[in-house]
């Protein structure tokens, strides 16, 4: 018994121990789904999260000149890592703040059972589930990307626009693909539109075609997958696309990545389509394109735009809060709150003058304008694009 | 120096060692003390969760329950849901020696893993449940942190005692006899299969309940919670490095296994930020060699069963 | 619904997916039956295999087929030595430490090829083929070369176990053990050939997953529960059992689509598996009971 | 005539108990000797010794003069010795050819006489020779097994219980083919639960008890010794 307390304690005294004192840097924790099963998204994501960083370290760093650090921390997208990954940035590195989790099971979980408790700020680029609006987080929790129910529904009315009247609906049996899928049916079905196939599939499958053709005996010509085009959705894509089942293919954000025209080849993606949330401003989304391509990024990649966004909005609230980490969720509302001297990605010296003269500031961002709701939701502007010889290429607003 | 903030990691990590030490004394029972290779400990977990989490969360639309119970009810709820899942996986897949249960045990947590991941009217399926209540949770962080650990200190101990004790009765010795030599313990009459059930539903139980614990102290509950990977062969790892067939070794794999997950990744931030994202797969990388390694040279655990009580299972031939 | 539509739809793919099932299963029920215990790290193997392909294309700018032999090659080197340097030293211990050792396994290969190859999804060849049409029937090239490859492999393999004095002594290691140590068969040399062909199986599956649908991180651990049922349910040590296990899932689960929800596609594996388990343990071809 | 197999002094058993105390045999070439004794008496262990397939604690083993203690299985095979186990002593899911060939596992060239030879001393067994030999009978099994040993053209055969469980007509057939086997030069050392029968045939016995040589000498000695009777033989 006496091995074993005395282990314990030596183990426990070890982990602490080892972990080097926060010094004199600011820092900001980036949770992400590194491993695990969006591993492939999350790379890219935290590389546009740390974009904005350098940006700010470059523009004359936070506060009085300090540097901000990211802290990259691995929810693997699961509750146990999650929370893990936050009470460790939380209370070891001290971080003021994090920009994450990515998934939104993790961010239930992170936000429950550390951050709101412990009154950190966190916004999350991709945690889209409609649960997440309903947490009693002491309006601590933010989110840049849109509920899912938002861009369900307007991807429904665009489609009804745009004439096409009957669907099928491939979508992911995750909770991005879900509260998606369910936003878009109900409001498709209201509007008048025709449903004629909805199915869940598993990730991770090898083969899809009979799913596909289950779909396709409704009879619609377009399929609306609600995956991630470089997971599960790119498979779907792919056997849709060469056993003939349907013709045109429309995504949501998920499928909005470049996985799709590098495996599958521009030509033969004429009539697909996918919506994406950006800025009002398309000229914050260029700027962004601009700075993440300079930095070697690929900016069409998924949530590289709600990431980049959600790091730069918590280094100004974090500037605004003077640092002060119980401050920083109500200085979250104040720099973007649809009045104020607008400031574009990129533009951190300009904030932060302003920020130091004390006059009013509001961030419009490459995926939005982010004025929070009561909720710490954003409602999104919506883009549809398709995908021409560089790359997706905006066609047209969504309502 | 933040003293504090180690403090509350640490408060933190003790919490998640109780809740796991739960599932790797439910797996003690099953393989150190029995020999059931129990491959589907997610399945218990979450059977256990997901009822904790109906019985106690407020009324919510288009789910079975919120019934807005105490949380004890919850827990309570979670044993006997998981003990009751597992009878008639128990009876149909005791037949079979190790490696067959193992497979089949999987089989059955990936079914119920999709059960819980599709149906809405169930389970909220891939939303997961919210609002599920932690008890003493409107304390301050570092306090109900505190007295969180206070509650699951006091459970872990509770069951831990209750397995020694029950370890150590004629039970248990017959137990171990029907693992080491199963038939000459049938020859001596005993009703092996019907002792090795019991086994199976008690280590379920008490895996039900580590769920409902781990539900809890989120305050929600999602599918991702019941990754295999986190919730079925971590548990293992923790297990067979801290010694199967010891109570204390089990509990101590737990600790060992997360403490040296949470020191990877202090080791691995050190690379430049540039690396960030390998040094995580470098880290999953390290964790394998560990484990690698520690079979290599201490594959009885670190704290082995009491000699004379042991053979080791199974023949080294077969 | 047409029969072409269900041939082609449903009984198809099912074959496609069922071969690539098969080449794992006849690898995992050969590590089953000669060394006795279920190998995790069989489909991660399977990735790293798939990726060593993906390595060679991209450098060499072969065609995939021209580099299945030297990926089969290269990928056996790596079992054998992931056997001498973790699976040899665990040999006098109960097999769940060996189990408990290739999980580790599993995990390190699969880290490995995320580190080299990062994680997104790739494929060898760009762009998209569409299937030719053989009297209404639809079928790519790659699909008939991935089934036939199967067969030329699996019969290959018989021809061995069957023909050649090593290949007995591998049936007989997994026979009668004691009795073929008493014959004088090196058990070692056993182990080893047993890893070269396991190996090479491996890869070969790993390259016809990529080469049909894409190359992900994840894809061999994805497929390890589907391939360790079709082993069991083919019977353990069965290779034609492998076989004939891995197209019964492959098309069960496609077929699965017509009765079941489409979520529940990926759990029809396990439900033939635990069916099969409760009504013949033995499997189809009468197996071994472990 | 110097001894083919010695045993000297052999203790051991499985693990921490020993169950041979000190047991001493010897074989010549070309000679059958049979060890009887009561149940428990370490017969089987005693054989098993030879193959190291138990915890030898003292004593040594020695084959034409080379000591074999502790040698792995294959390399004992190679010095000439094959082991027939009492159960478990056929490749079941082989044909009784394979069986035959695995035998074989350690020679190379041309096996044709040696084949012509088992199949001669085994006419049954070449009728099935293309049989699983899981499906044979329990007669034709042993005779598989008993075949499979002599594949390797072994100095001396260890049977461990070769009759055990067959009908009289089997058991006179194995014992004659035995006797074949060692006009061939073979010696043979077996194990046999039936002692009378097995004294009567052999040229020479041991007695075992409780893990220690009781008595030795020929057949035709240790039958006619009163103690010997008193033992287990009954009458």
């Amino acid at each position: 018994m006496k091995l074993f307390q005395t282990a314990i304690a030596a183990a426990l005294l070890g982990a602490t121990a080892l972990a080097a004192p926060a010094h004199a840097d600011v820092k900001i924790g980036l949770i992400g789904g590194v491993t695990g099963p969006i591993a492939a998204m999350a790379p890219p994501m935290i590389a546009s999260a740390q974009l904005a960083i350098d940006q700010v370290n470059a523009n004359g760093g936070v506060l009085d000149g300090q540097k901000l650090i990211g802290v990259v921390g691995d929810s693997a997208c699961n509750p146990q890592n999650g929370t893990d990954a936050a009470t460790k940035a939380v209370n070891i590195e001290g971080v003021v703040a994090i920009v994450g989790p990515h998934c939104s099971g993790a961010v239930l979980a992170v936000a429950n059972s550390v951050t709101v408790p412990a009154g950190i700020a966190i916004i999350t680029p991709s945690g889209t589930s409609p649960e997440i609006t309903s947490l009693d987080d002491k309006d601590t929790v933010f989110r840049t990307v849109p509920s899912d129910d938002y861009q369900g529904r307007a991807l429904a009315r665009t489609l009804l626009d745009r004439g096409t009247k009957k669907v099928a609906v491939a979508y992911l049996n995750n909770d991005y693909g879900k509260g998606l899928a369910e936003a878009f049916k109900s409001e498709f079905e209201a509007k008048g539109g025709e449903i004629a196939g909805y199915a869940a599939h598993e990730g991770e499958k090898a083969s899809y075609r009979s799913n596909l053709a289950e779909l396709a005996s409704g009879g619609a010509d377009t399929l609306v997958i609600l995956d991630y085009g470089d997971g599960s959705g790119l498979t779907l894509l792919r056997q849709a696309l060469e056993n003939g089942f349907f013709e045109n293919f429309v995504g949501a954000d998920g499928m909005k990545s470049d996985a799709t025209f590098k495996e599958l080849g521009a030509e033969n993606l004429t009539t697909f389509v996918a919506s994406s949330p950006v800025g009002e401003k398309s000229e914050a989304l260029e700027m962004f394109n601009k700075a993440f391509s300079e930095a070697g990024g690929d900016p069409s990649a998924i949530f590289v735009t709600t990431s980049y966004d959600a790091a730069f909005l918590m280094a100004l609230a974090v500037e605004k809060a003077g640092g002060d980490k119980t401050k920083v969720a109500a200085a979250m509302r104040e720099i973007s709150s649809g009045s104020g001297e607008t400031i574009l990605p990129g533009e951190w010296a300009k904030a932060k003058e302003l920020i130091a003269a004390g006059k009013a500031i509001d961030y419009k961002g490459a995926a939005g304008d982010h004025n929070f709701d009561e909720k710490g939701d954003v409602p999104g502007a919506y883009a549809l694009f398709k995908v021409g010889a560089n790359g997706f290429e905006m066609i047209g607003e969504m309502k | 120096m933040e003293w504090i903030g180690f403090a509350n990691y640490a408060v933190f990590m003790a919490i998640f060692i109780c809740i796991y030490a739960l599932l790797s004394l439910g797996l003690n029972i099953q393989w150190g003390f029995t020999g059931l290779f129990n491959a589907g400990i997610a399945g218990f977990f979450a059977v256990g969760a997901y009822t904790s989490a109906v019985l106690t969360s407020p009324a919510a639309d288009g789910r079975l329950g919120g019934f807005d119970l105490p949380f004890w009810v919850g827990w309570i709820g979670a044993m006997v849901a998981a003990a009751l899942i597992a009878w008639p996986i128990g009876k149909i897949c005791l037949r079979f020696r190790s490696d067959y249960l193992a497979i089949a045990t999987i089989g059955v947590a990936e079914i119920i893993r999709l059960v819980i991941k599709s149906e809405d009217w169930l389970t909220n399926s891939a939303r997961g449940i919210t609002d599920i209540p932690r008890p003493l949770g409107d304390l301050s962080y570092t306090m109900s942190q505190l007295a969180y650990l206070g509650i699951v200190m006091a459970i872990l101990l509770v069951a831990y005692l209750m397995v020694e004790r029950q370890i150590a009765s004629p039970w248990g010795r017959m137990m171990r006899a029907i693992r080491d030599n199963e038939d000459a313990a049938r020859a001596m009459g005993k009703d092996v299969p019907y002792r090795r059930l019991e086994a199976f539903i008690f280590g379920s139980a008490l895996m039900g309940l580590g769920g409902a614990l781990f539900a809890h102290f989120n305050r929600s509950i999602t599918p991702e919670a019941i990754d295999p990977m986190v919730a079925t062969f971590l548990v293992w790892i923790m297990l067979i490095l801290g010694g199967s067939g010891n109570n204390r070794g089990a509990i101590l794999g737990v600790a060992v296994v997360w403490i040296i997950w949470s020191l990877s990744e202090i080791v691995t931030d050190q690379f430049p930020h540039e690396y960030a994202v390998k040094a995580k797969y470098l880290r999953i990388f390290l964790i394998g060699l560990m484990l690698q390694l520690v079979l290599r040279f201490r594959p009885e655990g670190l704290l082995p069963e009491a000699s004379g009580e042991r053979k080791p299972v199974g023949k080294p031939s077969d | 619904m047409g029969a072409l539509e269900i041939i082609n739809f449903y009984l198809v793919p099912g074959l496609v997916v069922g071969s690539i099932y098969a080449l794992g299963a006849v690898g995992i029920t050969l590590v089953f039956a000669i060394l006795r215990y279920a190998h995790l790290a069989h489909g991660d193997l399977a990735t790293l295999g798939a990726f060593l392909g993906l390595g060679l294309v991209t450098a060499l700018g072969i065609s995939p087929y021209l580099a299945l032999t030297a990926v089969m090659a290269l990928t056996a080197v790596v079992a054998v030595g992931i056997d001498r340097v973790f699976y040899d030293y665990l040999r006098e211990r109960p097999k769940i430490v060996t189990v408990m050792a290739s999980l580790g396994i599993a995990l390190m290969v699969r880290a490995i090829v995320q580190m080299v190859w990062g994680v997104d999804s790739q494929t060898y060849t760009r762009g998209i083929v569409r299937p030719e049409n053989w009297f209404g029937i639809r079928v790519r090239d790659r699909e008939l070369i991935t089934i036939v490859a199967m067969i030329v492999l699996v019969v290959a393999l018989q021809l061995f176990l069957q023909r050649s004095k090593w290949g007995k002594a591998m049936r007989a290691m997994s026979d009668n053990p004691d009795l073929a140590l008493l014959s004088g068969v090196d058990n070692g040399k056993v182990v080893t050939i047993t890893w070269v062909i396991v190996g090479g199986l491996c890869a070969a599956a790993g390259l016809f997953l990529g080469l049909n649908f894409e190359l992900k991180a994840m894809m061999g651990w994805s497929m390890l529960l589907p391939m360790f049922a079709a082993a069991i349910l083919g019977g353990v040590g069965r290779v034609e059992g492998a076989v004939l296990g891995g197209l019964i899932v492959g098309v069960a689960e496609e077929m699965s689509t017509l009765f079941l929800p489409t979520e529940y596609k990926a759990a029809t594996a396990f439900a033939i598996l635990l069916l099969m388990l409760l009504v013949r343990p033995t499997g189809l071809l009468r197996g071994k009971v472990l | 005539m110097k001894p083919l197999l010695q045993m000297t002094d052999l203790h051991g058993g499985y693990g921490d108990a020993n169950i041979l105390h000190g047991v001493n045999l010897h074989v010549a070439p070309a000679e059958i000797v049979v060890i009887v004794g009561p149940n428990g008496a370490g017969k089987s262990t005693a054989m098993k010794a030879i193959f190291g397939l138990l915890k030898i604690r003292g004593g040594s083993v020695t084959v034409g003069g080379v000591d074999i203690t502790g040698w792995e299985p294959n390399r004992i095979v190679e010095a000439g010795v094959c082991y027939v186990p009492q159960v478990d002593n056929v490749f079941r899911e082989m044909t009784v050819h394979e069986n035959l060939e695995m035998g074989a596992f350690l020679r190379s060239g041309d096996l044709s006489a040696a084949y012509d030879r088992v199949y001669g001393l085994f006419p049954d067994l070449k009728e099935r020779r293309k049989a699983l030999a899981g499906n044979l009978s329990g007669g034709q099994r042993q005779m598989v097994a008993m075949g499979r040993a002599l594949m390797l053209e072994p100095k001396i055969l260890l049977l461990d219980e070769p009759t055990a469980g067959l009908s009289p007509k089997y058991m006179e057939q194995i014992f004659q083919i035995s006797r074949d086997v060692r006009d061939t030069g073979v010696a043979i050392l077996l194990v046999e639960q039936h002692a009378k029968q097995a004294l009567a045939f052999a040229d020479r016995g041991y007695v075992l008890a409780s893990g220690c040589n009781r008595h030795e000498g020929t057949g035709a000695d240790l039958l006619a010794d009163r103690d010997v009777a008193d033992m287990f033989l009954g009458g």
